[in-house]
């Protein structure tokens, strides 16, 4: 974009800075709102908030508001420091994901080279925070639900990790742009007109994307770490007022951020076909396709969340480690075998 | 920029890293100090890969990184299994170990 | 300065900007929220009893199982990653070798699944 | 010391406030006894408190803004009540629900069970009934979201921690 | 056998279907009888509705080993305690508030009264009884002993129904009753602080003592009614 | 015992789990018939009763809150005997009511100074109305009285004397009934 | 499922019952508090459980935070007013607590009631079952995680409560049962109502078969845990549908010889499952629901006509005597064992509640679970607080 | 705007001076709190500094490598251990060696001699990663790899697998 080349490093950086920060909060804000507060509820037979502003739009302001106002109880026996600390290390992790997240052509934070490993990097940072907060609680349920949640996160991390090697296979490259140009001007079997949306050829690893991104979210089936009816809420059960905050936004945002990253991965990402991949339109298009994209990933996982009970610590475990991982393994061998073959 | 500021900032690390290693009595902070000292490495790996313009550098420190992984595994296994014998994991009593 | 630094200055210049918007809003709170201490606010909660023993001990040594398996199949993928945009030029030969480096490490796993460790008990 | 407490912020903000600690009331639920099944059925699809911005997502106190006392207090559970109580961050609200916890209903001459919650915690809204259907909870909650809108917050901030009326 | 001094009226005609299972009670109290021998003190058999057997305070295990085996009463009901001192308080109502005697003199009047007893007599003050269930033959017998009033203890069932562990706790609580053997005979219900066996009849309920009843303001009764306390004229009601 | 079950697909009940789900979602969204059926509108498609807008009725029988019709009232203390809770407070006095025929002796009835119930205690058991012998007492469905201040729940015979316009018609019985249907005085 | 399944079920219970703790490492064991003030607990259950790592060494249930002295207050009260009071014994299912009191009364009075009267009674009683099963079969899915089975019940529920609302004013504690009849009729349109509800609830048993009975991580979470055997469960006096879980076909509807309702007027069947594990005890209790509306559909077609009330003195005396009369409530048998000695109140009443027992097997059967079992298990084996700690 | 090549140099000093500080406190942190748990903390921030410096040189994959590998797993298994082996919140004291001042008459002549080498040997030798590290891509580093270091990489793998089953090997008690 010409306007924007012009201005000066600073400028452009934080002007995009403050994309990105609406990025984050935009999509955060979204889930809350459509699918925890309005899809959610009509699942369940009822309306949901609707008296916070016009049909309840202003519900989410006013949490947040409320927060505001609310003490910061900080438990005696804890570790002051981490205690504190922890919640920025969560929200910082999915920050920095969102900062490789390409939005349009021009419409990017920052176009790594490596972009979809320094994502599956940064994003493994939240798991300290998470132990740190159980840990510095200095209470039980925060303790054995930070372990379990660092234990889950690791555990749904390799499938997550695994499963990205068959687009970088078939994409050739770890730049996201470069996945999204790839699935724009890919093809099936020599039929180009649509692209190659890696849906289509990585229809497994999307499926273990997904559910390694519902466990990394620590939604149902996957939420014993936070499992409310034993471990309270687990290793957030000390956090009170902004810090829970903190940990919400954190949850919402990543939800986001995974599903970016998968819509970006699997879906074409701020491409649509038919639309044009460089012009200088797709900045403002480009962002509200993959917003929409977003919505649609991220509607699964609140669907899927509502919908079914939770697995036991072991059994998820074991279905990440027999299942998921052997599955993923294949997956990659089953790419590379048919990328090297045809 | 000068070779020497990494280089130094490694030697620094390393000392560091070998100060806790011998001053440390807590086996994972043992640990911990060694990988002061492979990171320390992994710097002058990197630094003089850059500076020669090859990038053997970079695999050599990835190769320590994967080396580094194993060896915490390894010691912290051991760490722990000197924790359920002994209660504890002051590495001096190791010695004590024996037989 | 190189155009791959300068994207990661932005980087830290986000993640600066992130933290300190975060930060603020927290002193933001500060200004506005009460505080008034009672006698049990700060005892760590335990459904309203009184905390028993000792708040957190060491619990299963599956954790660390599963832990250096992750770290183990970490490291796999460290390799996997740059292999895989290049594979195209490897051709049949990377995929062989890689086949190799996965099934050995995926021996692991399998001596794991066959030593009962994957059992999470 | 905040600015609230300090009675420095300006009233088009406390309003503000005040509008969004209303409509964000995170529902502790301290279901004790039949009660309690009415205050979840007030939580489910026909009667639904959600609308109200009332969300009973916490399992912790750390996270309630408000208590709801539903259900019988026993002596043996007074003291859980009044730790728990204490450990929500304020401002907190209370509010006791059914006979029991009004003053111990049908069990009030009971060897075992406290006569009223007020006299372990302070109330906001008594909400009558044995048990109370749930839309007089939705009343009460409703009234108590009018009360907050019209509060002083620099005195529930300030004030005497327990403030037993 | 012997019927106590159950006032229940006898004479109340048998439906005709009862005889068979009459014929099955008494079986099974003659299995008992066998088994038990002099153990069983009294017994008293409802037809068709149920049977009671008192067995000695040292037999109180065997009984139940005894149903258990002999009679395929596998399945335990309950087991509690019932004090047959007559209340001293009544109700707390008119007449309680009318005297002057303090609680302690009304307790002392009840325990020198003379005590009922119900089905299956009972010699002491405090009773154990417990119903045990046989759930394929579909019958039941409900086992009462005398609890001595020195050493208020008789011994457990826990060994022989897991399920009175709980019941024999809560009995002890309760009633003060101990139990020989029990495990742990730790307070079920109470807080640790508790003090008293609020199932005694001479545990006073403090709240009614101290609130006045309402129905204790004299405003003459309207002729043909009834005082609430008064002796029922029996007037009948329908539908 | 089990039913006997068809060949497993792995993962088909959690299919058919997001199917109900899901179902659910659309019925709720697009409760409406025909054309109209785009258009969503979950306030009609769900069963929510949106309580400050709109109000469910209870049935008449619904034990609401006790109303009391003061001039039927004896002060015979009948209820106030028999509540459990003992939350019915009744005070009265004698007082010479002029005949009620012409020339007749002028009759002796109890005046009712006092007659409050306490809502913070009472039970909703329906005792008090039962018994009471002179259809002075009646249950209203009207359930809108909570109060920031314990004392108001005390609520005196004004209070109670206001509940009665609530109070709704007793309803015919179900076929079969031998009952006969009481008359509420107005 | 096949008996070698069951079999292997069955091992692996006894095994988990055996665990030995940690082999790996002698962590020193944690003291988990779940409760008092707990959402696994649904109400006041506080459970202790000794830690190792995720298993559970030994837990036990602690209770009386929900004790409000029932035997002691009936003792001071007379019989219209107990009536009322055991309606809060078992909250969800109130109207079945009134039943066995009042049979029981019956029972020393020598009266009986009307048969209308009995088959209202039936229909009530069976609603009141439906009205806490519901709950219970939405509960154990929010306990497993799936809330929106949970809301579901509770929307479904509300017509049950609506139902006993409009027949006796309480939408929880109707207060409707006398010792000789019922306390009003039916108002009109009701069987309709019912009929119509009736539908509702067998839709909401075919959208939880859907919904969480044949979902895989619900069988996951469910099967071969928390096993009780016949035996255990018998001498643990477990009733009900816990009971019928582990292969023991009793029902005292059937089985209990009770002549103040009218069962044997109609046609059912007693559910029993054979594993005796958790999965058994949610299933039983679903086939119970629609059972109960079976049953009650059956009475509404051939509800009798006639009074609803035998002659029965205004004030009632209950006779001297000792009378126990025990019936199926929702929750398992629950029995009054009332000793008049011919006064307005009664000199003694033993309750016997279903949860006491229910709950009392807890212990055996936590052992060597994972934590997460420990709330499914207290789910499965569903316990009102009320019912417990009267 | 590009910076120009001398601002460009300084701003780099800049950064790599900040990011050494960071590395050098933190790493002192590490040796001397009394703290496991912060220990592993002030590691993350030594790690992080490491993988800037990585960055500066121009090595992206090793840099983000570092933090996957290093404080996305490493520093979580020293968590878990730590978590493992009991740590206490608050100060710990039994964490020092007692004749801790040793490692000191180790570590600081060590320092000397090692800085007065590099010091000696490499004088102002420059990096020059201004150019864009021609040689540094991951396309490069996976060539590399899977040329010349093959033998090296299957060796790695073998070494994983080693190392794993050893591990599991010690912590399970048969
Ligand atoms: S007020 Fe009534 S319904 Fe509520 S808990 Fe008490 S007894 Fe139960
Ligand atoms: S409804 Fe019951 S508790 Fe309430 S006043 Fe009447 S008799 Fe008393
Ligand atoms: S029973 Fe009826 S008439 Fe008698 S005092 Fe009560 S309300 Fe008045």
């Amino acid at each position: 974009m010409r306007v924007f080349a012009e201005l000066s490093y600073w400028q452009q950086t934080t002007l995009r800075s403050v994309g990105v920060l609406l990025a984050v909060l935009l999509p955060a804000g979204a889930f809350v709102q459509l699918f925890l507060f309005k899809l959610v509820s009509f699942m369940h037979n009822r309306l949901g908030p609707n008296e916070a502003g016009p049909k309840g739009s202003l519900q989410l302001l006013a949490e947040v508001g409320k927060s505001l106002q609310k003490e910061d109880i900080v438990p005696e026996k804890a570790d002051r420091v981490l205690f504190k600390m922890a919640p920025y290390l969560v929200v910082a992790s999915v920050l920095l994901v969102y900062a490789a997240v390409p939005f349009g052509p021009d419409a990017w934070f920052t176009n790594l080279d490596v972009g979809i490993f320094y994502i599956l990097a940064v994003s493994s940072i939240s798991v300290i925070g998470i132990l740190i907060a159980g840990w510095a609680s200095a209470n039980k349920y925060s303790l054995l639900g930070g372990l379990r949640a660092a234990g889950q996160l690791i555990a749904y991390e390799l499938p997550m990790v695994l499963a990205v090697v068959g687009v970088v296979i078939q994409a050739g490259t770890l730049n996201l742009q470069g996945i999204v140009g790839a699935q724009a001007n890919g093809e099936i079997f020599g039929f180009g007109g649509l692209g190659n949306p890696f849906v289509l050829t990585q229809f497994i690893g999307l499926a273990v994307f997904m559910i390694a991104m519902q466990a990394e979210l620590t939604q149902t089936p996957f939420d014993m770490p936070v499992a409310e009816s034993e471990l309270v809420a687990g290793y957030m059960t000390e956090y009170s007022g902004l810090r829970f905050l903190l940990f919400f936004i954190g949850e919402f945002a990543s939800a986001g951020a995974f599903a970016a990253v998968a819509a970006t991965l699997f879906l074409g990402g701020w491409y649509l076909p038919g639309l044009s991949l460089t012009a200088d339109y797709m900045n403002v298009v480009g962002p509200l396709v993959l917003f929409g994209k977003m919505l649609v990933l991220g509607f699964i996982v609140f669907w899927v969340r509502f919908t079914f009970p939770r697995l036991r610590e072991d059994q998820l475990q074991r279905f990440a480690w027999t299942v998921l991982i052997p599955i993923s393994l294949l997956n990659i061998l089953a790419t590379a075998t048919l990328k090297v073959v045809f | 920029m000068l070779l020497n500021q990494f280089l130094l900032l490694a030697a620094v690390l390393f000392s560091i890293g070998v100060y806790g290693v011998l001053a440390r009595r807590n086996g994972v902070l043992v640990l911990m100090s060694i990988e002061l000292i492979l990171n320390a490495v992994n710097i002058n790996l990197v630094a003089f890969g850059a500076y020669h313009g090859t990038v053997s550098g970079q695999v050599f420190a990835l190769f320590v990184i994967a080396v580094a992984a194993a060896e915490v595994g390894v010691g912290l296994a051991i760490v722990l299994l000197l924790y359920r014998n002994r209660q504890s994991i002051a590495v001096d009593e190791v010695s004590s170990m024996k037989g | 300065m190189s155009e791959f630094l300068r994207s990661y200055l932005t980087v830290g210049v986000f993640f600066g900007v992130g933290v300190a918007i975060l930060y603020s809003v927290l002193a933001l709170g500060g200004l506005l929220r009460p505080t008034r201490p009672q006698p049990q606010k700060y005892i760590a909660y335990e459904s309203g009893v009184d905390p028993v023993g000792f708040g957190w001990s060491q619990s299963q040594i599956r954790y660390y199982i599963f832990a250096l398996l992750f770290v183990m199949f970490d490291v796999e993928a460290v390799f996997i990653f740059p292999w895989a945009t290049r594979l195209e030029y490897y051709d049949v030969f990377g995929l062989v070798e890689m086949v190799i480096f996965i099934v050995v490490l995926a021996l692991g796993l399998v001596y794991a699944w066959r030593k009962n460790v994957l059992r999470w008990i | 010391m905040g600015l609230v407490e300090s009675g420095k912020v300006p009233k088009p903000l406390t309003s503000l406030l005040s509008t969004s600690r209303k409509f964000s009331l995170w529902m502790y639920q301290w279901g004790l006894a039949c009660c309690a099944i009415e205050m979840a059925a007030a939580f489910m699809p026909r009667y639904d408190v959600m609308r109200l911005g009332v969300i009973p997502l916490p399992a912790s106190p750390r996270q309630s803004d408000l208590l709801c006392v539903s259900g019988t207090l026993t002596d043996k559970m007074a003291p859980p009540l009044r730790r728990l109580y204490e450990q929500m961050p304020d401002p907190k609200y209370v509010i006791s629900m059914g006979s029991c916890a009004n003053c111990g209903g049908p069990y009030w001459d009971s060897y075992s069970v406290t006569k009223g919650c007020d006299q372990i915690v302070p109330v906001d809204i008594y909400v009558p009934g044995c048990p109370p259907r749930p839309e007089t909870l939705l009343e009460a909650i409703v009234l108590l979201q009018e009360m907050i809108q019209n509060e002083d917050m620099g005195e529930r901030w300030r004030g005497d921690p327990i403030v037993l009326r | 056998m012997s019927s106590a001094d159950a006032p229940a009226p006898e004479a109340t005609a048998v439906e005709p279907e009862a005889e068979p299972t009459d014929d099955i009670r008494s079986g099974l109290l003659a299995t008992l009888e066998l088994e038990l021998g002099e153990a069983i003190v009294e017994s008293h058999l409802k037809p068709g509705i149920g049977l009671w057997v008192r067995v000695t305070t040292e037999a109180w295990n065997d009984a139940a080993v005894a149903a258990r085996d002999k009679l395929g009463c596998t399945f335990f009901d309950f087991l509690s305690g019932i004090d047959w001192m007559p209340s001293p308080f009544g109700r707390y109502e008119v007449a309680d508030i009318d005297t002057e005697v303090s609680l302690a003199e009304k307790v002392a009047a009840a325990r020198a009264a003379d005590r009922i007893s119900g089905y299956a007599g009972g010699d002491t003050r405090f009773q154990v009884f417990a119903r045990v269930v046989n759930v394929t033959a579909h019958h039941d017998v409900v086992l009462k002993c005398d609890v001595p009033e020195d050493t208020l203890t008789v011994p457990t069932w826990s060994r022989t129904y897991a399920g009175s562990n709980w019941h024999e706790r809560e009995a002890c609580e309760m009633f003060g009753i101990r139990f020989d053997g029990h495990p742990d005979l730790r307070k079920l219900y109470l807080p640790g602080e508790f003090e008293g066996h609020p199932l005694r009849k001479d545990f006073p309920l403090l709240s009614r003592v101290v609130k006045p009843w309402p129905g204790i303001v004299d405003v003459e009764p309207m002729p043909g009614e009834v005082a609430a306390d008064g002796d029922a004229a029996e007037e009948e009601v329908d539908g | 015992m089990p039913k006997p079950q068809l060949p497993h697909v792995p993962g088909q009940g959690l299919a058919k789990g997001v199917s109900v789900t899901m179902g659910e979602m659309v019925r709720t969204m697009f409760p409406n018939k025909g054309l109209k059926k785009l258009i969503p509108s979950p306030a009609k498609g769900a069963v929510t009763v949106q309580y400050p807008r709109e109000k469910e009725a209870p049935t008449p029988r619904a034990r609401g809150v006790i109303a009391l019709k003061e001039e039927n009232c004896t002060a015979c203390m009948l209820c106030g005997r028999s509540c459990p809770d003992w939350c019915i407070y009744i005070e009265g006095h004698k007082e010479l009511a002029p005949p009620r025929r012409e020339g007749g002796k002028p009759r002796q009835v109890n005046k009712l100074d006092r007659f409050d119930i306490d809502y913070s205690l009472c039970m909703y058991c329906g005792i008090c109305v039962e018994v009471c012998p002179f259809d002075a007492l009646f249950w209203s469905p009207e359930y809108e009285y909570s109060e920031p201040r314990i004392a108001d729940l005390l609520h005196d015979k004004a209070r109670l004397g206001e509940w009665m316009e609530t109070v709704p018609d007793f309803e015919p019985y179900e076929a079969g009934s031998e009952a006969k249907v009481k008359k509420v005085p107005r | 499922m096949t008996l070698t399944q069951r079999d292997e079920l069955r091992a692996y219970a006894h095994h988990a019952t055996d665990a030995r703790v940690n082999v790996e490492l002698e962590t020193e064991g944690m003291t988990l508090n779940i409760g008092p003030q707990h959402p696994a607990t649904h109400g006041t259950l506080r459970i202790v459980a000794k830690l190792d790592g995720e298993q559970v060494i030994a837990a036990e249930p602690i209770t009386g935070y929900m004790h409000r002295g029932y035997e002691k207050l009936v003792e001071v009260r007379t019989w219209p007013q107990i009536n009322t009071l055991v309606n809060r014994i078992d909250w969800v299912g109130s109207f079945s607590n009134e039943v066995p009191f009042i049979l029981a009364c019956e029972q020393l009075m020598e009266i009986e009631a009307p048969p209308r009267a009995r088959a209202i009674r039936t229909i009530l009683f069976e609603l009141a079952r439906i009205a806490n099963l519901v709950l219970f079969a939405g509960d154990m899915a929010l306990q497993l995680g799936a809330q929106t089975a949970a809301m579901y019940a509770f929307r479904d529920r509300e017509y049950v409560l609506n139902l006993l609302e409009s027949a006796s004013g309480g939408r929880f504690h109707p207060n409707f049962d006398r010792i000789g009849g019922l306390k009003d009729d039916l108002p009109k349109g009701w069987i309709d109502d019912t009929r119509a509800a009736l539908v509702k609830i067998r839709e909401f048993c075919d959208e939880m078969d859907l919904l969480v009975t044949g979902n895989e991580i619900f069988e996951a979470r469910t099967r071969g845990v928390g096993i009780i055997p016949a035996d255990v469960a018998l001498s643990y006096g477990l009733s009900g549908a816990n009971l019928r879980a582990s292969g023991i076909d009793w029902d005292l509807r059937r089985d209990g010889g009770i002549s103040g309702l009218a069962y044997d007027d109609v046609d059912w069947k007693v559910w029993t499952h054979p594993d005796g594990d958790c999965f058994a005890r949610y299933w039983v209790r679903l086939q119970e629901i629609r059972e109960a509306a079976h049953i009650t559909e059956q009475l509404l077609d051939k509800l009798p006509a006639g009074p609803i009330m035998a002659k029965v003195p205004r004030i009632v005396k209950v006779p001297a005597g000792e009378a126990y009369v025990e019936t199926e409530n929702p929750l398992g048998a629950m029995g009054f064992y009332v000793i008049s000695a011919g006064d307005l109140g009664p000199f003694r009443v033993k309750i016997r509640t279903p949860s006491f027992n229910n709950i009392s097997v807890a212990s055996w059967v936590m052992r060597g679970v994972y934590v997460p079992d420990i709330v499914t298990i207290l789910a499965s084996l569903y316990f009102i607080l009320g019912d417990i700690d009267r | 705007m590009i910076l120009a090549a001398e601002e460009a140099l300084v701003a780099q000093n800049i950064f790599f001076g900040l990011i050494a500080a960071g590395t050098i406190f933190g790493a002192l942190r590490v040796v001397t709190t009394k703290n496991v748990v912060h220990a592993a903390l002030w590691l993350v921030l030594v790690l992080a500094g490491v993988g800037a410096n990585f960055l500066l040189v121009g090595a992206e994959f090793t840099g983000v490598t570092q933090v996957l590998v290093y404080i996305g797993a490493i520093v979580v298994l020293f968590l878990f251990g730590t978590m493992l082996t009991r740590s206490p919140i608050g100060r710990d004291e039994d964490v020092d060696n007692p004749a801790w001042y040793l490692g000191l008459i180790v570590a600081v002549p060590l320092l000397a001699l090692l800085s007065y080498a590099v010091w000696d040997q490499w004088g102002d030798d420059h990096i020059d990663s201004l150019t864009p590290a021609a040689a540094q891509t991951t396309a490069d580093v996976s060539d590399s790899i899977f040329s010349t270091y093959l033998v090296a990489f299957e060796a790695i793998g073998f070494l994983l697998t080693a190392a794993l089953i050893g591990a599991i090997v010690l912590a399970r008690k048969e």
